[in-house]
């Protein structure tokens, strides 16, 4: 696992990192910019609905406070935006764990819509505030360096998932986990504190996106609450991570990608047929959860996966076999 | 005559295979009882039969008619039913609207008041209860809701999963006692039970099972006789 | 103070849009655990039905009622089986899938009405959408709208006659049976798969009538879905999920919410407010306002 | 490792080939980028504003194209969607320029996504005017390259107060309300500063969440009983706040909201409910304009969308028609042909600014300082209402097609 | 007689109106196999419930260890050294069998490489070793159940409480279960367990405490609980008596 994420990652993580030496379509690079932002948003939900099996649909609240932490210190404040950025983060810790602290008791359903309805209550205070300049937004000094954005983007994204993968696939927190997902009573005899881990995962799925928020107000210079806290930040990450394959961190990176690659496409070249789009969405989604409960990835994998357990266990049979031979 | 054929059937839930082929049959009047320890697939067996768990292989047969692959409302509607493990009663309806669901089919519908007056008849404590929710009710009386139920949908044969399980010394007397009452009037019952003594007592003919396999049968007395049968399975 | 009268009047007939929005919506649920994230957008189809068949054949979108209810009564029965197959399907968590799969129909169904019935807004005439009652007693002056009192009817109507058809029939005490205990319920003979398809076009229907009531009290457009599926998801979820004797209380209590803080505190705060004392009552109980969701 | 290797080079050159950029080629016709909302919560407006864009590309190449300096350039219009989000629309700006070369942009219907794209032009120094978007903050922030024929709101918004104002017996009470959006939380500004000028007693004054059901408000509001109800909204909520004042039953001697009473929509789906109701505007199909550039005034304009999309036009249309307008007299003004340097497109601006001409639509003129900086400040704004299903011009007096109906009758009656 | 690991002290359970165990007191002594017997539904799963956290006592309290343990969490007692089994066995499924055990193993040993090197240990002596990286969802019951019990050695416990770990076995997994329990007795483990198989519970116990109806109706050597009578009438229904 560990060789096959080098070999993989690095030479990708390369040629991301040449790419505007080469390409210098800034077009091109503001795309791929987004892309890398909405992989970073995907593996984040990821984090909580995949490991945890908790779906929060008021991810777009974490981007949206991130994004307006940012740019109040920036603009109210007068803080640089390199001091600003990670207090975008810090903000979307502590909503996390004042947020976390009484929804994580709620199961299923019930922790989606309070979710839900937090991340409304967010947006509704953005509207009726003052200091947010309410409906009409806010907007930033541009600094319209594509590089700079592309690189900024990238070395967060890059950062979280190297960083998630660590914690997730590598260290005893993500088997932790997985754990408590699977069977939270049997976890617990095991010595696992579910309420603190449940909360440790929703403060790492928080923060990145506060911070990809912060990166997006600076980026695009405007945000306003129908934007940043809007229900799309959380509708489109848990499509790419359904579509991808939930519960792994390649899934969501897929599944980001393809769907993102998609709209674009759609968006650059068949705007004539926009709600089209939308009618295709929708039933790429709704057939994927009807033939790919597991996702792209998760379906793709779960054939490997099969083919291997099928073999280990040949092999274990056989080796029963020939133990009991050698008993006889 | 047979009216409950089981032949060779194979049950298995995912990896986890259940019921290793087993057969075994139910004449008509009968009182045929199942034991064996926990875990031995003798719910399964139950299941299976009204169609709660698909086979694996194998077949069932109710009166010469293959039963097995009809979804679970089709085989009550034949006239098997279930008493199941735990009561598995309708916990926010009343006792009566409990009793009342045992008369959904169009076949019994018709007749239900009258079918009410018996079972009442049968069980006058829950009449007095008729309007009591089913959760607050002892153990004793869910269970016989829960019987009260299944004579409601005027069955011919009837499954009883472990009906004694977590009552009280007298209450689980009275449940045999009904029991043998049913098997008097000319029911066909098969008793899935872990009270081996009063099972052996009542049953005309037993099965023994052990994971997922049947290993052993006969008469109550055949059975009590056995001493490697009750050294190995029953226990004691 | 004499603006109250008023105030919880206006409450009570802001509750009753609820309740019509939610009622199915809970019955779903509780049944067959469907969370439909595209409520909203069967009212919004049920409102443009309306809309058009008005539009065709003249006669009162309330006398449509029953066609609507019909022809997505049968949609819902059709739709059903596929909703059945990701519900019960053994891979990942089946409930969200649920949530997912009705979540990209929603979409689907959003793109669909766009391309077809456009952008612009509309309204559905109705022989009741001209007068109001007003009365005028003790200093109080009450003024009571006659098609939010229709529409307030219609709900009480609809609650009772599923009120009925879940206690007093036979089908209802096989839809109930099935809510409780599935397994039990099959050997009671209930026939697992069609009580759900029935129950789920009942839930479209009912709904669908409902969107054409909206589109003689407020509005009909392509993009009216999502505020409604965001009303029914409170109420629903307030009332505690699946418990459907909640929904009227939890309906009126949102509608009441609204009403008085229109009225009495900053009206720009009203959703804020909406959003706050759910959030609330879902920490203090979990399981809604009675505690009795599923 | 090797596999990689070969993977990863085939990687940059697959990247490399995608984007082989278009070589510039030497055109006869104009490119003009279109950044607008086809899709999302905005869209009904995007394509009123892309109606407008239409119909004058489809005018100018039916007579030839642009004459600069006797030689006809057609002109073709790139679409790029902003899907109601601000950062599709700064990507569609960057696209239109970076990839179709586009020579100018024609602007969002919205404020919101003009915000993020008028960065974005800015830096690539193309200029941009957009037909639509009305927020009074668009234009304090002074972008250089964006400019907008439609009036800012708190220059068009006072208008009908003052007409209202006039009138004998003037309304003496008025309550006011906003929908949360930039747009219409401007308006009933602009409406408040307008009546407490004019000596309008402002009764109550809210900003209301955007789609909430307003009856339990108006109930109260009925209960002030105030001779004016004025409401910025947009279209769904306009047609929810009529049928809630008929369903509590309450007449205000008058009701004005803004230009959304001049669309189609309002009409056809309030039918005579509709009637009476005030809004501002600052063109109709019945405005007295003339005009030697394209349509020679309001009513032909209005004819040939008829024609075109068999749907009325209305102000933010025409709005829309008038920027290209702008565009083509400021080109033919410095001569520029297709495929601009930037020197050109900075004296574009220049001439922009001096642009004042007569249009079907209107004078259009951009203001060059102060808090309008780069709006169209060369309208008349005008009060219209909704008079027999038709918008009739009723003010300012000079310019009145019909007398105001006041007070509103009653909606029973009707 | 040395300080008991284990004292449950008058100790009472109730859901509602139903009193599930009713004011039941008895010890554990360090070293011990003591059997819980009882017909199903006796109360005796709702005390290990409580004896392992899942369930704070209505009344009474538990001393583990001079400690008083009443109402603390099940992973504070993990760490205090008391593993259980649950007696339906859900392993993580999604998870490998080797990966099963280690998440237990990280109690003792929070570097995953040495909480892998432990987890193998378990595996090697449970039976398991060689279907470690088979996913646990496609153990046998005999495996899961196996499973299950390393899970709950991993944690290196002191204290034991097995529920129904032979239960559904055949005879040789039983026979291997039972010597799989022997053996970590002579490690000196203390071990609680309830058992239905009244053939190994009698073997493998030092001392039985019979639950009927919630409350406790018999404590003391194997052979001596056999023959009271109440034992024999709440077990055997009354035929037997």
């Amino acid at each position: 696992m560990k060789d096959k994420i080098i070999r993989w990652g690095l030479p990708v993580l390369f040629v991301l990192i040449a790419m505007p030496a080469v390409i210098h379509d800034t077009f091109f690079l503001r795309v791929v910019t987004e892309a890398v932002m909405w992989i970073g948003l995907a593996i984040a939900f990821d984090v909580l609905a995949g490991y945890t099996g908790y779906l929060n649909f008021g991810h777009g609240a974490f981007f949206g406070l991130g994004a307006y932490t940012t740019a109040l210190l920036m603009m109210k404040a007068g803080w640089p935006f390199a001091l600003a950025l990670p207090m975008g983060g810090v903000m979307a810790a502590v909503a996390a764990l004042i947020a976390g602290f009484p929804t994580l008791r709620l199961k299923g359903a019930y922790f989606a819509i309070a979710t839900w309805a937090l991340s409304r209550a967010v947006q509704q205070l953005a509207l009726i505030m003052d200091i947010t300049g309410g409906p009409d937004g806010m907007r930033l000094p541009p600094f319209l360096n594509p590089q700079f954005f592309y690189y900024l983007m990238l070395a967060i994204v890059a950062a979280t998932f190297a960083l998630l993968w660590y914690l997730l696939e590598h260290s005893p927190f993500g088997l932790k986990l997985k754990a408590i997902r699977e069977d939270e009573q049997g976890a617990m005899a095991l010595g696992l504190n579910p309420t603190k881990l449940k909360m440790q995962a929703f403060i790492l799925s928080a923060v990145p996106t506060g911070i990809l928020g912060g990166v997006y107000a600076y980026w695009i210079t405007f945000i306003d609450p129908a934007s940043t806290l809007g229900d799309l930040i959380s509708d489109q990450a848990l499509v790419m991570v359904v579509f991808g394959g939930m519960g792994t961190l390649i899934g969501p990176v897929i599944g980001a990608i393809l769907i993102f690659a998609f709209k674009t496409l759609f968006w650059a070249y068949l705007s004539d047929f926009q709600l089209l789009y939308l009618i295709i969405l929708g039933a790429v989604i709704a057939l994927s959860v009807v033939f790919m409960p597991n996702g792209l990835w998760g379906t793709l994998g779960g054939f490997k996966k099969k083919k291997r357990d099928h073999e280990n266990k040949l092999e274990t049979s056989l080796e029963a076999r020939l133990q009991k031979n050698e008993g006889e | 005559m047979k009216v409950l054929d089981v032949k060779d059937i194979a049950v298995k839930y995912g990896d986890l295979q259940a019921l290793w082929g087993i057969s075994f049959s139910v004449k008509k009047g009968q009182l045929v009882a199942l034991i064996g320890a926990n875990g031995a697939g003798k719910t399964t067996t139950l299941k299976s039969i009204c169609g709660l768990a698909p086979l694996a292989s194998g077949q069932i047969a109710y009166n010469d008619r293959v039963i097995s692959g009809s979804p679970v409302h089709q085989v009550v509607d034949l006239g098997i039913t279930l008493v199941p493990e735990g009561r598995q009663l309708f916990a926010k309806m009343t006792v009566e609207e409990n009793l009342l669901v045992g008369a959904y089919l169009k076949r019994t519908h018709a007749k239900r008041a009258q079918t009410l007056k018996h079972v009442y008849s049968l069980f006058p404590r829950l009449e007095e209860r008729r309007n009591q929710t089913a959760e607050t009710l002892s153990g004793g009386e869910q269970q016989m809701v829960a019987i009260g139920r299944a004579l409601m949908q005027d069955p011919q044969v009837i499954m009883f999963d472990e009906p004694s399980l977590g009552l009280a010394p007298l209450m689980v007397q009275e449940v045999f006692n009904v029991i043998q009452e049913l098997h008097r009037q000319g029911l066909t019952i098969f008793l899935v039970e872990q009270n081996v003594h009063q099972t052996l007592k009542v049953a005309d003919y037993c099965y023994v099972m052990e994971n997922g396999r049947i290993v052993g049968e006969g008469t109550g007395k055949q059975l009590e006789a056995d001493e490697s049968i009750r050294e190995a399975y029953l226990g004691f | 103070m004499e603006l109250l009268p008023q105030a919880l009047m206006d409450g009570i007939l802001l509750g009753g849009i609820y309740i019509t929005i939610a009622i199915a919506f809970s019955l779903t649920y509780g049944v067959m655990h469907i969370i439909d994230f595209a409520v909203g957008e069967w009212i919004m189809f049920g409102a443009f039905a309306g809309f058009y068949l008005n539009k065709w054949t003249g006669l009162d979108p309330f006398l449509l009622l029953p066609v609507v209810f019909v022809i997505f009564g049968l949609i819902g029965c059709l739709i059903q089986p596929v909703i059945h197959r990701v519900l019960s399907g053994s891979k990942g968590n089946p409930l969200l899938m649920g949530l997912v799969f009705t979540f990209g129909l929603g979409l689907m169904f959003q793109g669909l009405a766009m391309t077809v019935f456009g952008f612009y807004s509309n309204s559905t005439p109705s022989m009741f959408s001209e007068g109001s009652f007003f009365f005028e007693k003790f200093g109080f002056s009450l003024t009571i709208s006659t098609v939010r009192l229709a529409g307030l009817i219609y709900a009480l109507a609809i609650t009772m006659a599923l009120h009925y058809l879940l206690k007093k029939t036979n089908f209802g005490l096989g839809v109930r049976a099935l809510a409780l205990n599935k397994d039990s319920a099959g050997l009671m003979g209930v026939n697992g798969k069609r009580t759900g398809a029935l129950v789920y076009g009942l839930y479209v229907g009912v709904t669908a009538m409902t969107g054409v009531l909206i589109g003689c009290i407020l509005s009909v457009s392509a993009g009216m879905g999502p505020q409604y599926t965001i009303f029914a998801f409170f109420v629903v979820v307030l009332a505690g999920m699946g418990y459907l004797a909640g929904v009227p209380w939890a309906a009126l209590l949102l509608g009441m919410v609204q009403s008085i803080f229109l009225i009495y505190f900053d009206p720009g705060h009203t959703l804020l407010a909406v959003f706050a004392i759910l959030y609330t009552i879902l920490l203090i109980s979990p399981k809604g306002l009675f505690g009795r969701g599923v | 490792m090797k596999r990689s290797l070969l993977f990863t080079l085939s990687l940059i050159t697959t990247l490399m080939l995608a984007t082989t950029v278009f070589a510039e080629e030497a055109r006869n016709f104009f490119k003009v980028g279109v950044v607008i909302e086809l899709s999302g919560d905005l869209a009904t407006g995007g394509n009123v504003t892309k109606r407008g864009y239409d119909l004058w590309a489809q005018e100018v190449n039916a007579k030839g194209g642009i004459d600069i300096k006797g030689k006809k350039y057609q002109v073709k219009l790139f679409y790029a969607d902003a899907q109601s989000n601000p950062s599709s629309g700064a990507s569609a700006a960057e696209r239109l320029i970076t990839q179709e070369h586009v020579d100018f942009i024609l602007g969002p219907y919205s404020s919101g996504v003009t915000m993020a794209v008028a960065p974005v032009v800015e830096k690539y120094k193309i200029p941009m005017i957009t037909g639509s978007a009305e927020s009074p903050l668009i234009w304090t922030n002074k972008f250089v390259y964006t400019f907008g024929t439609v009036p800012p709101v708190n220059f068009s918004g006072a208008t009908p107060i003052n007409t209202l104002a006039s009138l004998n017996p003037a309304p003496k009470t008025a309550v006011i309300l906003g929908s949360n959006d930039t747009f219409s939380k401007a308006t009933a500004e602009a409406f408040k500063a307008a009546a407490e000028h004019a000596k309008i007693k402002v009764l109550k004054f809210n900003i209301v969440p955007a789609g909430q059901d307003l009856t339990p408000l108006l109930s109260a509001v009925r209960g002030l009983k105030p001779d004016l109800i004025a409401f910025g909204g947009h279209d769904e909520e306009l047609i929810k706040m009529v049928k809630s004042l008929r369903q509590i039953d309450y007449t205000p001697k008058a009701l004005l909201m803004h230009y959304g009473v001049t669309e189609p929509a309002f009409v056809n789906a309030l039918g005579k409910d509709a009637n009476q109701v005030f809004g501002a505007s600052v063109w109709t199909a019945n405005a007295k304009t003339s005009s030697k550039i394209l349509w020679p005034n309001a009513a032909s304009y209005a004819a040939a969308s008829m024609k075109a999309f068999n749907t009325p036009a209305d102000y933010t249309q025409a709005g829309s028609s008038a920027a290209g307008i702008a565009f083509q007299v400021a080109l033919q003004k410095i001569g520029a042909t297709p495929g601009m340097s930037e020197a050109q497109r900075t004296s574009l601006v220049k001439a922009l600014e001096q642009v004042d001409i007569d249009t079907f639509y209107g004078k259009v003129k951009f203001a060059t300082s102060g808090q309008y900086y780069h709006a169209n400040v060369g309208m008349t704004p005008l009060t219209v209402q909704i008079q027999d299903g038709k918008t009739v011009i009723v003010g300012p007096a000079n310019i009145k097609d019909a007398a105001p109906q006041y007070p509103m009758k009653a909606w029973k009656g009707r | 007689m040395p300080e008991p690991i284990l004292k449950v002290d008058s100790v009472t359970k109730c859901f509602g109106g139903l009193t599930a165990v009713n004011n039941v007191s008895f010890q554990v002594q360090p070293g011990e196999i003591v059997g819980l017997l009882g017909p199903n539904g006796a109360g005796k799963t709702t005390l290990f419930n409580v004896i392992s956290g899942y369930y704070a006592p209505t009344s009474g309290s538990i001393t583990f260890k001079g400690q008083d343990i009443s109402g603390k969490q099940p992973y504070t007692l993990a760490t205090h050294g008391i593993g259980r089994t649950f007696q339906v066995v859900k392993p993580f499924a999604g998870l490998s069998v080797l990966e099963n055990v280690v998440i237990a193993s990280f109690l003792r040993y929070p570097k995953r490489a040495d909480a892998e090197r432990h987890a193998w240990q378990i595996l090697e002596s449970t039976g398991l070793a060689d279907r470690a990286n088979l996913s646990a969802a496609s153990l046998t019951l005999a495996g899961r159940k196996r499973l299950e019990i390393g899970k709950a050695l991993a944690l290196e416990p002191s204290f034991l409480l097995l529920d129904e770990v032979v239960a559904g076995l055949n005879p040789t997994e039983a026979d291997r279960t039972v010597e799989l329990i022997l053996q970590l007795k002579q490690q000196g483990m203390t071990i609680l367990i309830v058992e239905h198989i009244m053939r190994v519970i009698m073997n493998i116990s030092d001392r039985l405490v019979v639950l009927n109806f919630g409350e406790k109706i018999a404590e003391g050597a194997a052979a001596e609980v056999a023959k009271n009578p109440l034992v024999i009438e709440a077990y055997l229904g009354e035929a037997a008596a």
